[in-house]
């Protein structure tokens, strides 16, 4: 029960009004935790700050402190030797809309070993399969791997965003409400698949359904106007 | 205005505007149709030379159509090689890398660019050619090239605005799925952000393509001429659809002769029609079905 | 299987026969072409526009016999040809007028004629007006007379067609037949002979000039002072607006320009350009 | 990693310069060429100086008159048409005969303008000649009316293009409303959409000024000033046609860069007015 995440009085500025304030909160590893709160309330930015994504809006600023630990050592992440592309594949991202690449199954779950030179290599194929496997999708696209990805239904495509982001090994998995966009069951689906996931990877889970974070979070807290106003 | 006569009257005008603006253009093309469908023959093109001759150049071809045809073929064909390096690399740094206030000085810059008339900048061509002329190389006339460099000028703007566009109305979901993949900047460009934008910048260039296949003004004054055969080198003169049909226009010597401009007409207008639909087709987003299986 | 290699041997023969007659028979036709045989360059001809259907006509002769030869050919007018040729920017400037005696010096041009053609004062062929004098061709081109009435014809306005600034046909027409008088701003103008021609043969209220060589049916060529213009007019001299028509080299010709020139003034190129209405120098 | 990075980063921008330079470069050739005018002074005063060589006088007085005549005269026949075709469009047909007729449109654009020239020499001087009996037929008016047609796909895509601006919710509450479709268009779809459409005029016009050949082709060239649009003219850009054949070193040759420059800050400026109306617009 060790932390892998500190943030400590963290702000978010968007063309100069504040999305965050003042966040401080800690995340351990190999859990569940869960951030609700209404939309619109900051939770997506929280989560893009812990990849720095948001570097690539226009008009956002940051400032605080926010230390993950890679190993036996807390880095922080907005150092300026740290370099952002290896901090996204340690910390894995899936979005509230799948988000496939237009190409086959198959290019989708190796495209981020292509991104580092490794879809070449040998086990790339093993490693989609281990992916899938993890992601409950194998049996489902085991004989379609060839096919565009867009022909997956919506469950199905989600469940591939998850295979893409594993497939890094990824030690943190940001979440941002990833079945509000779904139906119930594929819902359950990606539920019962977080669960297993949690056994090798820390995940923060952004939702607003009550419900699934009492179901599956470890802990949770409760963001309103950028500010966390209760925890649990 | 409440009186449905009013409404009557506005529904008339649009109905009135549209059949008289379809009617300009049925004529005009009818017109064409009906004075040159009797040049549509293949001598039109190839003149007096055989097919096979005309087409792996054993023989010149006079009095046909095809010196103009592959002059302008070589022109588009060079233009596009030139603009289109160019004109994308601006159009990802306008979209990609330039912050606000960069992008509106530079979107100024290439909005007045498009903006001005071809003629200008063939006459720029021209100068170039005359003053690199005198000063350096002596065996530079106004050619191929300085045409195919004017036409480039000319297509840079459509191109990279075309680009910019393209990339900045991808989705955000699509533009963030790379890098929170761990993509950088420049992967995310070129694995995601070119392939999904591909179809609108394509059939961009295909416009382009059209506008260096009608442009007279800026070949006319940078190496277009009545009779040259088929360009030997980027150093040569050419023959050019366009102007041909220019030329025949003020000087043809017989009917004959007119007719043959008609047929041009036609000729041209079946290009360019031709290449209108097919960048209509790439936008409709055929293409990524195409380019993207497998 | 024997007869099929006499079938072959036969096909053979056939071919070399055919070939054998290829080469003879365009070996006896080629004759004055003989001398470009071998060449592979490019040659630029440009300036003067009545004088581009010879150029056109001897381009086709000489790059079919050669197809290696490439002859461009652009218009641009007199005062182009010269320029250009002086400046290097082609091998040939045609002009239909001579080149000034600074033009000479500046450039060292060398001028060969190898034609003589008249320019008429033109109309459309429906305009009843067919003969005018001098002095009223004058008043016409100044703008002073404004109606074919005054002239005898219709109650119609006249629109005088003139040519662009470069125009040898322009000069010697300004020079010889309007005597330097003024030419009206409001005139139409345009930038060849052809379209000199393809003007006034669509207007039927108009006035032009074009090139002795380029009258046909769309055009009626106007008698001038009781002179009608033709090629035996101008021959004798009795048609005085009359000019060479030039092939400018800068320097003495040399190469390809210099056989080209040549073949204008041989037989064959002197054929060309009476064909195509001009009168030869040899 | 880095370096290839920096390196990309730097041929974009070095592309982005070199396309700038190109634009920059025009006008600077151009002035630096016309430098000679404007060190005697000449160069304003060829703006509005007739063009009589015989008397030593070179101005572009005529061509620019010419050519603001003749574009104009495009865009006031263009407008109509291509309003009653936008309305057609946009608001009277927005389904299955509005799509067809702007694909139609659509499809208009991309006819060069060598065979709107070619058709006007042949088919609309003639036509005009006979109507107004007297002129060649070569004038302002035939090349206005071509150049129109040539501007009006575009004028119409532009306006067809504004209307789709207006939110849809505005027009929904005037249908609730009971407001007939000239209502809508006068009191909601106009409102809302006319500095855009403005825009577009504006760029028509530029286009019209911009185009050589139609007018190259059947205005008839004449260098004096029109009078009336029976009258030939000629414009900038015939001019530069005209003029290019001329002895390099003669003041004929430098008017041409006066014209370049006149048409280079003509339509330069029609740009940026363009992009400030859109600018309010959209605030």
């Amino acid at each position: 029960m060790e932390p892998k995440i500190k943030i400590t009085g963290l702000d978010f500025y968007y063309n100069g009004r504040p999305v965050l304030e003042n966040i401080c909160m800690e995340v351990v590893e190999n859990t569940i935790t869960a951030v609700t709160g209404p939309s619109g309330q900051g939770k997506s930015t929280l989560l893009m700050t812990l990849n720095r994504l948001w570097e690539s809006i226009e008009g956002a600023r940051v400032k605080g402190d926010i230390q993950i630990r890679f190993g036996q050592k807390f880095q922080n992440i907005y150092d300026p030797g740290f370099r952002v592309s290896e901090l996204r594949k340690k910390v894995g991202m899936v979005f509230q809309m799948p988000n496939p690449l237009p190409m086959s199954i198959y290019k989708n779950i190796v495209f981020p070993l292509k991104l580092t030179g490794d879809h070449k290599q040998k086990d790339a194929a093993f490693r989609v399969e281990t992916a899938l496997k993890r992601s409950f999708l194998w049996e489902e696209v085991k004989d379609r791997l060839n096919e565009d990805a867009r022909s997956l239904s919506g469950g199905q495509q989600q469940r591939l965003c998850i295979a893409r982001a594993l497939i890094l090994n990824p030690e943190v998995l940001l979440l941002d409400e990833p079945t509000s966009s779904l139906d119930d069951t594929s819902g359950r689906m990606i539920e019962a698949l977080l669960l297993e996931v949690k056994k090798t990877c820390t995940l923060l889970l952004v939702s607003h359904y009550l419900d699934q974070v009492k179901r599956i979070a470890d802990k949770g807290m409760h963001l309103s106007r950028g500010q966390i106003t209760q925890e649990w | 205005m409440a009186s449905p006569l009013w409404d009557r009257a506005f529904r008339l005008f649009a109905w009135g505007c549209s059949l008289v603006l379809m009617g300009a253009f049925l004529v005009i093309i009818g017109f064409l149709c009906i004075k040159g469908y009797t040049a549509l023959t293949p001598r039109l093109i190839f003149g007096d030379t055989g097919f096979w001759d005309a087409v792996l150049l054993r023989r010149q071809v006079f009095d046909g159509l095809f010196p103009a045809m592959a002059g302008t073929l070589c022109l588009i064909m060079l233009s596009i090689v030139l603009a289109v390096p160019l004109g994308l690399s601006t159009g990802i740094f306008l979209a990609e890398y330039a912050s606000p206030r960069v992008k509106w000085f530079f979107s100024l810059v290439f909005d007045i660019l498009a903006g001005i008339p071809s003629i200008v900048v063939g006459l720029f061509g021209f100068c170039i050619t005359l003053f690199l002329h005198q000063c350096f190389f002596d065996r530079l006339y106004p050619c191929l090239l300085i045409s195919a460099l004017s036409l480039a000028f000319l297509v840079l703007p459509y191109m990279i605005r075309t680009t910019q566009m393209a990339l900045e109305s991808l989705p955000v979901s699509v533009r963030l799925t790379a890098p929170s993949l761990g993509a950088t900047q420049l992967q995310n460009i070129v694995y995601v952000l070119l392939p999904a934008a591909l179809s609108t910048i394509l059939s961009g260039i295909i416009l382009s393509i059209g506008r260096c296949a009608e442009d007279t003004a800026v070949i006319m004054l940078t190496g277009a001429v009545a009779t040259a055969g088929i360009p030997k080198s980027v150093f040569s003169s050419y023959e050019a659809l366009p102007f041909y049909i220019y030329y025949i226009s003020s000087q043809y010597a017989d009917h004959s002769e007119l007719i043959k401009g008609y047929g041009a007409c036609l000729v041209l207008i079946f290009i360019c029609m031709n290449l209108f639909v097919l960048s209509h087709f790439l936008k409709k987003r055929l293409s990524q079905r195409l380019l993207f299986r497998h | 299987m024997k007869g099929n290699k006499n079938k072959r041997a036969l096909v053979w023969v056939g071919i070399l026969a055919l070939a054998l007659v290829f080469c003879t028979t365009s070996l006896c036709l080629a004759g004055e072409l003989d001398v470009f045989a071998g060449e592979n360059q490019v040659l630029r001809i440009s300036g003067g526009t009545a004088h581009i259907p010879v150029m056109k006509a001897a381009a086709q002769k000489i790059m079919t016999f050669n197809p290696e030869i490439q002859i461009i050919i652009a218009g641009g007018g007199s005062g182009a040809g010269i320029k250009q040729v002086g400046e290097g920017l082609v091998d040939i400037g045609n002009s239909g007028r001579q080149a000034t005696d600074t033009e000479v010096a500046k450039y060292g041009l060398k001028m060969v004629k190898w034609a003589i053609d008249g320019v008429a004062a033109v109309t459309n062929p429906q305009n009843p007006v067919k003969s005018l004098s001098s002095l009223q061709l004058q008043d016409i081109f100044s703008g002073k007379i404004v109606s074919w009435k005054e002239v005898g014809g219709k109650d119609a306005p006249i629109n005088v067609y003139t040519r662009d600034a470069a125009s040898g046909t322009r000069e010697v027409f300004w020079k010889k037949a309007l005597k330097e008088g003024d030419i009206t701003e409001k005139a139409n103008v345009v930038v060849s002979n052809g379209a000199m021609k393809t003007g006034v043969s669509n207007d039927p209220y108009s006035i032009g000039y074009v090139s002795v060589g380029f009258i046909d049916d769309g055009v009626s060529a106007l008698t001038l002072d009781g002179v009608t213009p033709s090629m035996a007019s101008v021959k004798s001299g009795e048609y005085t607006v009359a000019r060479g028509l030039f092939s400018n080299t800068k320097g003495e010709a040399k190469g390809l320009a210099k056989k080209f020139i040549d073949y204008l003034l041989g037989p064959d190129g002197q054929a060309l350009a009476l064909e195509k209405g001009f009168i030869p120098v040899n | 990693m880095d370096v290839k990075a920096f390196l990309s980063k730097s041929m974009f921008l070095g592309a982005c310069l070199l396309s700038t330079g190109i634009t920059l470069g025009i006008l600077g050739f151009m002035l630096v060429l016309a430098y000679p005018l404007f060190a005697r002074g000449l160069f304003w005063e060829m703006l509005i100086q007739p063009w009589s060589p015989g008397q030593g006088l070179f101005g572009v007085g005529p061509m620019i008159t010419g050519t603001l005549c003749i574009a104009s005269l495009a865009v006031v026949i263009s407008i109509p048409i291509s309003l009653g075709v936008a309305c057609f469009v946009g608001i009277v047909h927005p389904g299955g005969k509005g799509r067809i007729l702007k694909s139609v449109v659509e499809a208009m654009t991309s006819v060069p303008t060598v065979i709107y020239g070619f058709v006007g020499v042949f088919l609309l001087v003639p036509l005009v000649r006979t109507l107004f009996s007297g002129g060649s037929g070569m004038c302002i008016l035939s090349a206005g009316m071509m150049l129109g047609l040539l501007i009006s796909p575009t004028m119409i895509l532009f306006f067809v293009q504004s209307f789709t601006l207006v939110p849809q919710n505005h027009l929904d509450a005037a249908d609730a409303l009971g407001a007939n479709t000239v209502q809508k268009f006068f009191y909601i779809v106009l409102p809302w959409a006319w500095k855009s459409m403005v825009t577009g005029l504006i760029l028509s016009f530029g286009r019209a000024m911009g185009d050589t050949l139609i007018a190259l082709m059947i205005s008839g060239n004449a260098a004096a000033f029109p009078e009336s649009v029976l009258d030939p003219a000629r414009t900038l850009t015939a001019h530069i046609a005209l003029i290019i054949a001329a002895d390099f070193d003669s003041i004929e040759f430098k008017t041409l860069f006066v014209c370049g420059i006149s048409l280079y800050a003509m339509t330069g400026f029609g740009v940026v007015l363009a992009r400030g109306l859109g600018q309010r617009g959209r605030a």
